[in-house]
Formats: C-alpha cells, sequence, structure tokens
C-alpha cells in the first residue's frame, strides 16, 4: 500500500510544483521587504517565533494574491543578536538589496539601532518586538510601534493591584527590562502604592538572589513586581523566594509569563503569578477584531509542526499587516505617504488594536492580564474576553499543596 | 535579622563550592597543562542537558546522572586532548579551544533550541531555627565540595595523580621518569572536562539553563584559579568559598551590583598583594 | 624620538609609501565604488585593526597579554556617549575625548596592575573590564545604566568609516614606528627579559606604563566612532568579553608582536565569517569553530609564517620580512 | 651495553654535536668530559629521548632506541639524572621518588627500592615528608639520583652531578657512584670537573665543540698531555 502512496505524493509535489513555478514565473515583480532577526546568540529563541509570524504572513498574503496585485517576497538575515550587525544589515537591505519596506527586528537595542538605519534614508518601522519609550522620543519621523510601550504595558497590571499598598519592585539590568522598572516606578505612586525599598537591580550574571529577596522579605510588601526577561530570571526569582519563604499577596512578572517554557520549566511554582501578554492564541472574537486570526492559527500549525503561535510570531505577523494596510490605502509605493499613512492608521491586526500618536507610540493596543492557574495561562482582564477570574490573594508557600 | 544573615552566608557559601567545582576543572586543564581552556563552559553546559535528558526521557533521579555526565564528559575531554588539544599550548590553545566552544555552543543551539530548560525535583528549603537552606543548592553545594576533595584525594594519593603534579612542575623531567605524559594529560583533560560537567548536572537543579549556560562561569572561574594560585587544588577550593562568601556579603549590605564588582575588585587586590594568589608558591 | 620616528617612516621607502598611498586612495574611493553595507563592513574591519594592533603594543611587544583590552574601547565608547547625550558636546570632539578617556583610565591602573606579570596581568585586566561593566551598569545617573544610552545620528556613515580607516593608518604606521625607536626596542627588550632590560639601564616601569597608555588610547578613540555609528551604547555591548576574545584570536591568527599580524587577523576573519554567515545562516559559528580548529592544526604560527612562505614564492619576501625582523 | 655510532644533534640549523661516537661496557663507569657547551648534555638529553638526533643510531643492548619517546627509554633500563637536578619542587621528598618509580608496576617491588635507596641515602629518609623545594643543593642531589634509581636502571646517566655542590657533598656522590657501579649498575656521567670525573671512570671520551677529540681510559686519560693542558691546567 504504502509503496503506491509515495509515488502519487511525489507526483503530485512535481505537478504542484511546477504549476507554482508556472505561475510565479508569470507574475510581476514582487514587492520586497526585509528585516533581520537574531536566528542565532542569545535572542535566538525570539527571533526565530518571530520568523515564523513573517513566514506566514509571506505565504497568506500571496496565496491571497498579494499587496496591489503584486506578490511580497521577504527577506530575513540574522543579526546574531548583535545590534552592531543590525546596523549593518539594515544598510545594507536599503542600498544593497533595495528593498521596498524594511520589517522590524526583534526586541529594544536591534529596534534602536535599526530605526537609526531607517531614519536616515527615509524608510519607515512599525517596531514589533520593541516597548522601550525611548525609541519613540528621540523625535524620529519615520517609527510606529505595535505595541504598547513600557509604561502602559506595567500601568495595566498594576491598576489590576491597586487595593495594594506596599511593593518591591526586582530588576534584571537589561534595556527593555530596564524601561518597563523605571515604568513601574512611574506608576506606583499614581495607583497609591510605596516602594518599601529602592529597586533590587540584578544582572544576567546574577547566581544567586537570596541577598536582595531576604531584604525584600524583611519588608514584607503586599505586592511584588519583578521586571524580568525571562524564564531564566523568574525562575530563579520563583524558586528562592520559596526557598526564603518570601509570601506577598501577588506576584507580578514582566514577560516571563507569556514564554511558553516558563510553565514548564517551574511546574507548580508558577501558580498564581500574574503577568501581562500583549497576545493570546485562543481568545473570543468580541474584544477585538480578529476576522484572520483562526486562519493565521491554522496555516502557522500548517507550516510549523502543528506548534501553536506564541506572542513573537504574531507580532510579525502584526508588523506585516500594519504594512500591507498602509501601503494599500496609499495605493502605491511611496515611502513619505506610507509614512504618513502608518501614523493615522486606526484599525485592527491579528495582533490587536493598532492607532499610534504623532510620535509613532502605541495607543490603541488593549493588554491582557493573565494568571497561571492549575497549570495554564488564563485571561483574568479585560473582563469580556475573561477566561477565569483572579486568585488572590496569593497563598504561602508552605500553605499550597 | 542574624537568621537573615546567615541564610545569606550559607547560600554564598553554597554558590562559592559550585564555582569552586567549575574552577577545579580549569585548575587542572589551565594550571597543569597550561591550556587556556575557552571551551570549559560548554562542558558545564553539556553536563546540565545530560542531566536534563536522563531526568526528562527516562526519569533517572537527577543526583545519580552524575555518574553519565562525569565519564561521557570524561571520555569526550580525553577524544578532544587526544586528537586536538595535545599539541598546543598558551595562546595557540585558547584558539584552539575556541573554535571547539564554538562548534559545541552552535550544534547544542541548533540540537537542543535556544529556549530554557530545567530539572524540577528538589525545590523548597530546610528551615533551621529560622535559618532557610535551599535544598537544591546545599545538595549541589556538598557534592561540589565532595567532588572537589575526592579530586585533591586523588592528585594527592593516587600515582596517576602524583604523576599529574609532577607534570604541571616539569613536564619534561616527569617524561624522563617514565611517565608517559601525553596518556596522563589526556586522564588530566578527560577529568577536567567531567567536573564541570559535573558542576553543570548541579546547576541543571537549580538555574534555568539554555546552551549559553557556561558563559557566566568561565570568567569568574578563570579568576578563581588565579586567585587560588595556579596548579593549587586546595585553593581553588577555597577561593571559590571566598568569592561566594564575599559576594553574598556585600550583596546583603550593600547591593547586587556591588557585590558582583567586589568580587573582581577583590581578585585585582589579592593579587596585587599576592601575586600567585592566596595559596600559590611564592616565586 | 621625532627624528627617530621620522627616520623609520622615511626608512618605509617607496613600496611602503606606495602602500600606504594605495591604501589612502582606495579608502577615499570605495564609498563611492561599493554599497554602504561594505563600507560598515570595512569599518568594523578597521575597527578590529585598531584594536588589535593596540593590543599587539602592550602584549605583542612588550609581552604582557591582556584578557581586558576591551575595557579601553568601552570606557571610550562611554565617554564620548555620555559628553553628547548629557553634555551635547560636539561629537567629534566628543570621540577625542573618549580616546583621552580610556587613554586615563589606563594611565590611573598601569602603575598598580603592572607590578603583575604573566597570567596575573592578564587576569588582572579580565578582571578589571568586568568590575567596570558592572560599575558602570550601577552608577545610574552617569551612565544611563543597564538600558544604556541612545544618540540621534549626527554623523554620517562616509564620515564614520573615513575616520576609523585613517585611524586604522595612524596605528599601524604607530606601531610600524615604534619598533624603529628606542622606545620601541626597550619594549621588545622587557619581553624577552626583564631583569636583563632593567640592567641596561631601561627604566622598565616608565616604559611599560608608556606602553600601557598608548595601547589604550587608540580603542578608546575607535569606540566613540563606533558608538556614533551605532547611536547606542549599553554596559553589556561596551564590555563585552566576546570582543577581547576576538582581539586575541585575531592578533595571534595573524601573527602576535608582528606589525602586518593585527592587520591579516582582522582582514581573515571578517572576510572568512562575512563568507560563511551568509553561506550558513545557522551552522556559521560552528563551521568559523571548525575552521578556526583545523587552521590552528594545519598552521600553529598563524597565518603569518604562511604569508611569509606565500610572499616568497611571490617574490616579494623583503616587504613581509623586513617588518618582521624589526619585531623581533 | 650501549653504543651510539655517528651522532649528529642539531638545534634548529645549527649542529651541537657532530659524528659522535662511544660505547659504554656493562658495569664500568664511563665519563664524557669537556668544556661548557662541547655538547655533552646534548648528547644524554638525546640518549634519553628528549633531543631528537639528526643523524647515527643509539642502540642499547642491541635494540635501537633512538625514536623512542622518552618515558619509554625508561622502561628499557635507563635513567637519566639531568643537569640541574630538575627536583619536582612542590611534591614531598617521597613522592619525587615514586614519580622516579612510575615505571615499576609491582607496589611491593616499589616499597623494597624505597628501602634501598634510604640505606643508600639516608637524609633522605629522614626528609621524607618535606617539600622537594626546601632541600639543599647536595640533598636535592641525592634525590636527583636517588629518584633515578627507583626505576631500577642498568645504566644510569648522570649530568654534572657536582655543579654547585660543596666538596663534601661531592665527595659523598662520587662515592655513592663507585657503590653502585659495585652493585652492577653501569653509569654514563658526564662532568666538568675533568680530574674527578676521570679519576673515577673505566673509560672516558674528551668533547670539544661537539666532537670527541680523544677516548681512552681513565688513567690513560688522566695522564695525556692534551688533557692536562686544556682541562687541568698542569
Amino acid at each position: 500500500m504504502r509503496s503506491r502512496i509515495i509515488p502519487i505524493i511525489l507526483l503530485t509535489l512535481f505537478v504542484l510544483g511546477t504549476i507554482v513555478f508556472g505561475a510565479s514565473c508569470e507574475t510581476k515583480e514582487p514587492i520586497v521587504f526585509g528585516g533581520a532577526l537574531p536566528l542565532t546568540g542569545w535572542g535566538a529563541d525570539g527571533g526565530e517565533y518571530n520568523r515564523r509570524g513573517y513566514m506566514v504572513w509571506e505565504d497568506m498574503v500571496n496565496a491571497a494574491g498579494g499587496i496591489l496585485g503584486r506578490p511580497v517576497k521577504v527577506i530575513i538575515y540574522d543579526d546574531k543578536s548583535d545590534p552592531t550587525v543590525t546596523t549593518r544589515l539594515y544598510e545594507k537591505l536599503v542600498t544593497q538589496d533595495k528593498v521596498d519596506f524594511l520589517l522590524s527586528p526583534w526586541t529594544d537595542d536591534m529596534v534602536m539601532a535599526a530605526t537609526t538605519v531607517g531614519e536616515k534614508y527615509g524608510k519607515t518601522i512599525v517596531a514589533g518586538g520593541a516597548t522601550y519609550p525611548a525609541i519613540w522620543e528621540r523625535g524620529y519621523k519615520y517609527v510606529t510601534g505595535l505595541l504598547p510601550n513600557s509604561k502602559d504595558y506595567l500601568g495595566v497590571g498594576i491598576r489590576f493591584f491597586s487595593g495594594l499598598k506596599t511593593v518591591a519592585l526586582l530588576n534584571l539590568d537589561l534595556t527593555f527590562t530596564t524601561g518597563f522598572a523605571d515604568a513601574a516606578e512611574w506608576n506606583f505612586p499614581r495607583e497609591g502604592m510605596t516602594l518599601v525599598l529602592p529597586r533590587q537591580t540584578y544582572t544576567g550574571d546574577t547566581t544567586d538572589l537570596t541577598a536582595p529577596l531576604m531584604k525584600i522579605k524583611a519588608k514584607n510588601p503586599d505586592f511584588i513586581v519583578a521586571c524580568t526577561g525571562g524564564a531564566e530570571d523568574a525562575t530563579m526569582i520563583l524558586r528562592q523566594a520559596k526557598e526564603i519563604g518570601l509570601n506577598p499577596k501577588a506576584w507580578w512578572f514582566t514577560i516571563a509569563p507569556v514564554i511558553p517554557e516558563y510553565i514548564e520549566v517551574l511546574g507548580e511554582d508558577a501558580e498564581y503569578t500574574l503577568g501581562c501578554s500583549e497576545w493570546e492564541p485562543e481568545l473570543p472574537d468580541t474584544i477585538e477584531d480578529f476576522s484572520i486570526r483562526a486562519a493565521f492559527n491554522q496555516r502557522h500549525r500548517e507550516m510549523f509542526g502543528g506548534e501553536d503561535p506564541v506572542e513573537d510570531a504574531a507580532t510579525t505577523f502584526g508588523v506585516g499587516q500594519i504594512m500591507q494596510l498602509a501601503i494599500e490605502k496609499v495605493g502605491e509605493l511611496d515611502d513619505e505617504k506610507i509614512n504618513e499613512a502608518l501614523h493615522e492608521l486606526d484599525t485592527s491586526t491579528v495582533f490587536g488594536y493598532y492607532r499610534v500618536d504623532e510620535a509613532g507610540k502605541q495607543k490603541g493596543k488593549v493588554m491582557y492580564v493573565i494568571q497561571v492557574q492549575n497549570g495554564v495561562r488564563e485571561t483574568l482582564w479585560p473582563f469580556k474576553a475573561a477566561t477565569s477570574v483572579l486568585r488572590f490573594p496569593t497563598p504561602p508557600w508552605d500553605k499550597r499543596d | 535579622m542574624f537568621e537573615a544573615w546567615v541564610t545569606v552566608l550559607i547560600s554564598g557559601l553554597a554558590m562559592g563550592a559550585i564555582y569552586a567545582l567549575v574552577a577545579g576543572g580549569l585548575n587542572l586543564t589551565w594550571g597543569v597543562m597550561n591550556v587556556v581552556n575557552m571551551a570549559h563552559g560548554v562542558f558545564l553546559m553539556l553536563g546540565a542537558y545530560i542531566t536534563f535528558m536522563a531526568w526528562s526521557y527516562w526519569g533517572i533521579n537527577p543526583l545519580f546522572t552524575i555518574f553519565l555526565s562525569f565519564p561521557i564528559l570524561f571520555a569526550l575531554g580525553a577524544l578532544i586532548n587526544r586528537f586536538l588539544v595535545r599539541r598546543t599550548v598558551g595562546l595557540a590553545s585558547m584558539l584552539l579551544t575556541f573554535g571547539i566552544f564554538m562548534v559545541i555552543e552552535n550544534l547544542a543551539v541548533v540540537g537542543f533550541g535556544g529556549m530554557y530548560r530545567s530539572v524540577r525535583f528538589f525545590t523548597g528549603s530546610y528551615d533551621i531555627m529560622g535559618v532557610f537552606v535551599s535544598k537544591p543548592r546545599i545538595i549541589a553545594a556538598g557534592i561540589a565540595v565532595a567532588m572537589s576533595l575526592l579530586t585533591y584525594w586523588f592528585l594527592k594519593k593516587t600515582k596517576i595523580g602524583v604523576a599529574i603534579r609532577a607534570i604541571s612542575l616539569d613536564r619534561m623531567m616527569a617524561e624522563q621518569c617514565g611517565v608517559n605524559t601525553n596518556q596522563i594529560c589526556t586522564i588530566t583533560f578527560g577529568i577536567g572536562a567531567a567536573q564541570p560537567a559535573v558542576a553543570g548536572s548541579l546547576m541543571s537543579l537549580i538555574f534555568a539553563f539554555n546552551p549559553m549556560l557556561g558563559r557566566v562561569f568561565l570568567v569568574k572561574a578563570f579568576a578563581i584559579v588565579v586567585l587560588g594560585g595556579m596548579g593549587n587544588f586546595l585553593g581553588a577550593l577555597i577561593g571559590g568559598l571566598t568569592i561566594g562568601l564575599v559576594e553574598a556579603v556585600i550583596a546583603f549590605s550593600g547591593n547586587l551590583h556591588l557585590s558582583e564588582a567586589a568580587g573582581f575588585i577583590i581578585i585585582i587586590l589579592i593579587l596585587l598583594l599576592r601575586p600567585s594568589g592566596i595559596m600559590g608558591r611564592r616565586q | 624620538m621625532i627624528k627617530d620616528v621620522a627616520r623609520s617612516l622615511w626608512a618605509l621607502g617607496w613600496m611602503g609609501g606606495g602602500a600606504i598611498a594605495a591604501f589612502v586612495v582606495l579608502l577615499l574611493v570605495a564609498p563611492w565604488v561599493v554599497s554602504p553595507y561594505v563600507v560598515s563592513l570595512f569599518m568594523a574591519m578597521f575597527m578590529y585593526i585598531v584594536v588589535c594592533s593596540s593590543w599587539n603594543i602592550i602584549s605583542g611587544f612588550t609581552g604582557y597579554v591582556s584578557f581586558g583590552h576591551v575595557v579601553f574601547w568601552g570606557v571610550g565608547a562611554y565617554v564620548t556617549a555620555v559628553l553628547v547625550w548629557k553634555f551635547n558636546y560636539p561629537w567629534p570632539l566628543a570621540v577625542m575625548l573618549g580616546g583621552v578617556g580610556s587613554a586615563f583610565l589606563a594611565t590611573i591602573v598601569s602603575y598598580p596592575i603592572l607590578k603583575l606579570t604573566g597570567i596575573y596581568f592578564a587576569i588582572s585586566m579580565l578582571a578589571l573590564a568586568e568590575a567596570i561593566k558592572i560599575l558602570t551598569s550601577h552608577f545610574r545617573s552617569v551612565t544611563g545604566g543597564g538600558g544604556g544610552i541612545y544618540l540621534r545620528p549626527m554623523a554620517s556613515l562616509n564620515i564614520l568609516y573615513l575616520m576609523m580607516g585613517f585611524l586604522a593608518l595612524a596605528v599601524v604606521l604607530v606601531c610600524y614606528s615604534i619598533t624603529h625607536t628606542k622606545f620601541g626596542r626597550s619594549l621588545l627588550t622587557i619581553r624577552e627579559d626583564e631583569t636583563a632590560a632593567e640592567s641596561l639601564g631601561i627604566n622598565i616601569t616608565r616604559r611599560k606604563i608608556q606602553a600601557l597608555i598608548l595601547s589604550g588610547l587608540f580603542p578608546g578613540i575607535a569606540g566613540g566612532i563606533y558608538v556614533m555609528n551605532v547611536c547606542f551604547i549599553d554596559p553589556a555591548t561596551a564590555f563585552d568579553i566576546s570582543i577581547t576574545v576576538n582581539i586575541i584570536l585575531m592578533t595571534t591568527f595573524g601573527g602576535i608582536g608582528t606589525i602586518i599580524g593585527p592587520v591579516l587577523g582582522p582582514v581573515a576573519f571578517t572576510a572568512l565569517s562575512e563568507f560563511l554567515w551568509a553561506s550558513f545562516p545557522f551552522l556559521h559559528r560552528a563551521i568559523l569553530g571548525a575552521i578556526l580548529i583545523a587552521m590552528v592544526m594545519g598552521m600553529p604560527n598563524g597565518i603569518m609564517p604562511f604569508m611569509v612562505r606565500f610572499a616568497q614564492w611571490v617574490g616579494i619576501r623583503e616587504f613581509f620580512s623586513r617588518r618582521r625582523e624589526a619585531s623581533q | 651495553m650501549l653504543e651510539a655510532n655517528g651522532l649528529r644533534i642539531c638545534y634548529g640549523a645549527v649542529p651541537a654535536v657532530h659524528d659522535v661516537t662511544f660505547k659504554v661496557q656493562e658495569g664500568q663507569i664511563v665519563s664524557i668530559i669537556g668544556a661548557n657547551g662541547a655538547g655533552k648534555t646534548t648528547l644524554l638529553k638525546a640518549i634519553a629521548g628528549v633531543q631528537r638526533i639528526s643523524a647515527g643510531r643509539i642502540s642499547f643492548l642491541g635494540e635501537k632506541l633512538d625514536g623512542l619517546p622518552a618515558n619509554q627509554i625508561v622502561t628499557k633500563g635507563i635513567s637519566h639524572v639531568p643537569e640541574g637536578r630538575h627536583i619536582f619542587s612542590e611534591l614531598s621528598v617521597k613522592e619525587n621518588l615514586l614519580i622516579g618509580a612510575y615505571t615499576v608496576k609491582d607496589a611491593s617491588e616499589v616499597e623494597k627500592k624505597l628501602r634501598s635507596v634510604y640505606k643508600t641515602f639516608p637524609i633522605l629518609e629522614e626528609r621524607s615528608a618535606q617539600r622537594g623545594g626546601t632541600l639543599s643543593g647536595g640533598e636535592q642531589q641525592m634525590l636527583a639520583i636517588a629518584r633515578g634509581l627507583m626505576s631500577g636502571p642498568r645504566l644510569l646517566m648522570l649530568d654534572e652531578p657536582s655543579l654547585g655542590i660543596m666538596p663534601t657533598v661531592v665527595r659523598q656522590i662520587f662515592d655513592i657512584v663507585k657503590k653502585l657501579r659495585s652493585q652492577g649498575t653501569t653509569v654514563l656521567l658526564v662532568e666538568q670537573n675533568v680530574k674527578k670525573g676521570l679519576e673515577i671512570a673505566d673509560k672516558a671520551y674528551v668533547l670539544q665543540t661537539g666532537r670527541c677529540v680523544l677516548e681512552g681510559t681513565g688513567d690513560e686519560l688522566l695522564r695525556s698531555d692534551m688533557v692536562r693542558k686544556h682541562y687541568l691546567g698542569l
């Protein structure tokens, strides 16, 4: 039986291949989009999810007939997680590859580097994986953002607990996490919270957090906000907090809770922790207009071995969609007009609402508050989209079963 | 307050014991063989992955996996020495081992992926009269100290151990005493790779790690070897514990930035005062 | 001293002068011929020529191998960035002051740290770089902390590229001429035997300090130019240990203690890694590592002897060997 | 027992030894004498396997030696006590001796050897726990010889055993060398102290700038005009 199926599949593939090849030969010049992502180095994880988003977008746009009747081509380079390389690559994309449009790189450092090049050549960039406010506060003309900046990102979470009085702040010493911590400090007094001790900053090389956690424990705050960069440092914080019996009423983490391996690595220690999500794969359509979401999820699973898309893939898909909407609105490939359009658009993508202020800073995006409950992420807010209710207060470590 | 201090100090010493184990392996490859081993960190990382895989696929108790990571990395280290490192010393060996580091780390990223892993086995702590002692850290530290002392005993009391020390002092003369220095160096490099692998196995219980795990520890390990005195095996243990302790004290009384900077500043100061390390021989 | 330098430059002769002229012409013409991408690639290459040659002064000529040379580059970059960001200095001045800053750092650490020799010096430099990295993170009000500093783009790529190119040329010429002066010769003597150097009446402490300051100055300027190009600096980038590792790798690869080695190394490395990276997006590091292993096994003394043999074969032995002897 | 034929040894491109031929008979003390830089040490190094030879042939008990690594030459029964003694300074005296017996597999055999060298050098037993580096020059020389004896060599090669040592100790050492001969160990001695070296020797060779210029019994050479004039200053 098997012996007959294989030739048939091969034959089908061959025929399909020929048709696609023939068809592609006939179509017009593609519109070229280019960007660089960290495919190697410390950012390789996020970079790969980002790449998938762009790949799915390219595939779906072309399947639907392209933009302005022209197919789309996406070029992705590897920036080795190094902003210097990002600068060089964006120079290359603009001047050597002569791409029509630039796509966003991943994370603040790289976005900073890329937008510097974009600004120089008048090439607009919709920043994908970036939240650091400084990106939009430099007076650049050719940058808009998809993600809310860190003040808004943190604000949602902190507002959620505005009844709590005392708070402690942990901060990983990186660009974007420092941005979060700054935003948190800006938000605390606005919600009537006081910091019980100065923010505790640790670095990526820190191997032992006992000392800062003991200091926090001595002040016994109601609420702990940890501006973590990923599963790695969040794991260290939670495990060591458990060890010394640090029991606030609520734990709030940035980034980590939406990273797929967070729950896997921490297991039941991740229970009750809260975080902010920019995107969830399965949400009722009522909250935002997600007509394309199901198709995106479906295509992503088909292309990448059945894996559900994660936030970082939805971000880049959203970047593509925004570019497409702006180009279609303008109707021609004019950088100036498209940049204007990007600043004026008020729309919705797979990723969520998109509306920016004059500086290009995102204003429309709705954030979700999530909590880990029984080993899964549940959405708590906005209430319309809630899948569960808040579990509060967090029980002490020794009272958990 | 007293309990808090003791908690912090014990935690610092535990971390110091793990530093010492990492530095101990480096002391063999660097202190004895004069190979500036840039690949040291990847041995650690491979040890962590061996434990993770044995635990997650076969459910092996992570503490027993050190009996896997030790021989596997011993063999890998021996092979690397036999076919590559043997003919180089000093800066050339740095070039070579950096090449090995690039190959292994890159293959690990491709093979294991960049995502974080961790072994969830012991969590929580022992509460001894208000002093919190982290279970995974104290167990890891205990094994690390035992491992360091075992190596010390091995070098002090066995025939091969004495030969290793003889080679570190005068390789040519050792050869003329009938020591097959190539063979002994292969064994030395094997142990030098297996020791950080055990440290890596222990770290998989403590940290969430990915293929970049070893990088954090490499710089500190180099510094601790020099601090303890090159080729001095008890010195590496003492140096590691010292750094762990100092970091904990300053982290608790000052802040984390200062504590990490202090580790390095102390290394500079000690070297200025005693240029051959805490336990080093005077020249 | 100045006379010695002038004489040594004169000694370059027609061939050397021609090579410099050719380099300058190529440098000036390049931006009009190749794309800005290649220009920025050249710039990165020149940057490594600057830092490798500078490292070579203290480590190759004087024999004090530094494992923390990135600290001078990083301090230069930070001084420039802070001056532009906080005090609105004109950027070319800030770049120059970046060099002054790193030379100043070299001056204050030089006396104690140069008392150490061999591996102890190497590790102290490593520890110094790590300590300064952490302190840069710590003093947020001055340095922007771990979040780093962002600048507006002010200088065009071509200007910065030319600065870096001329800086590289200057550093190589400085390295060349010091090997022909009394200063340079005393460094070489110190490398061979410090006690003997002292008995020859060389003030070794002073010479070593001068060498370290010279060796710290240029990376600082290069760091300043770098930061003006990328417009962003944070402690993790500025004091990244892998830059030190690259410096040592490239120089050793090209030929440590020679004039041409720290030039050949970066050129060969940049070209090779660029090619591999473009051809093998996921495995380029592994392949580069494998090539590195093969090269160490195949040519344990770096590419220098290989180049000399090649040069002999081509018949321009004179060009390579003279420089080499001068440095030994 | 040991035969060297037409040895030529180079450092880089510079030959240090040209076409040297000599023989060591079993049970004898054979001295090689000559001025500083005559190539004596180089010769011993070549036999010990730490210096490559460019031409010629070394054989020991009819077996070809050249090309073997140094550690295997020890197993053939040759022990080298190099110039400058090369004591492992951080190892204890006993550990130094144990390293000397590295090639001996049998532990009881090692114990026996240890007892016998302690008998020959009682001072070493007293100092057995001390670090090698803390010994005096003469004690270090004794330790070096004792270490050489630990492998149970049939041929012991001594390089400048009297260098930098007090005369009384030198006499002691030479007495021990004679005793070794009587116990059946063949000795190949390199000495700058020509008088001493020749007095003790059964057979001797004079090396001058890498060439063998004279050979004969110890007495013959002591009486030869050339030795008297050049080396003894008579």
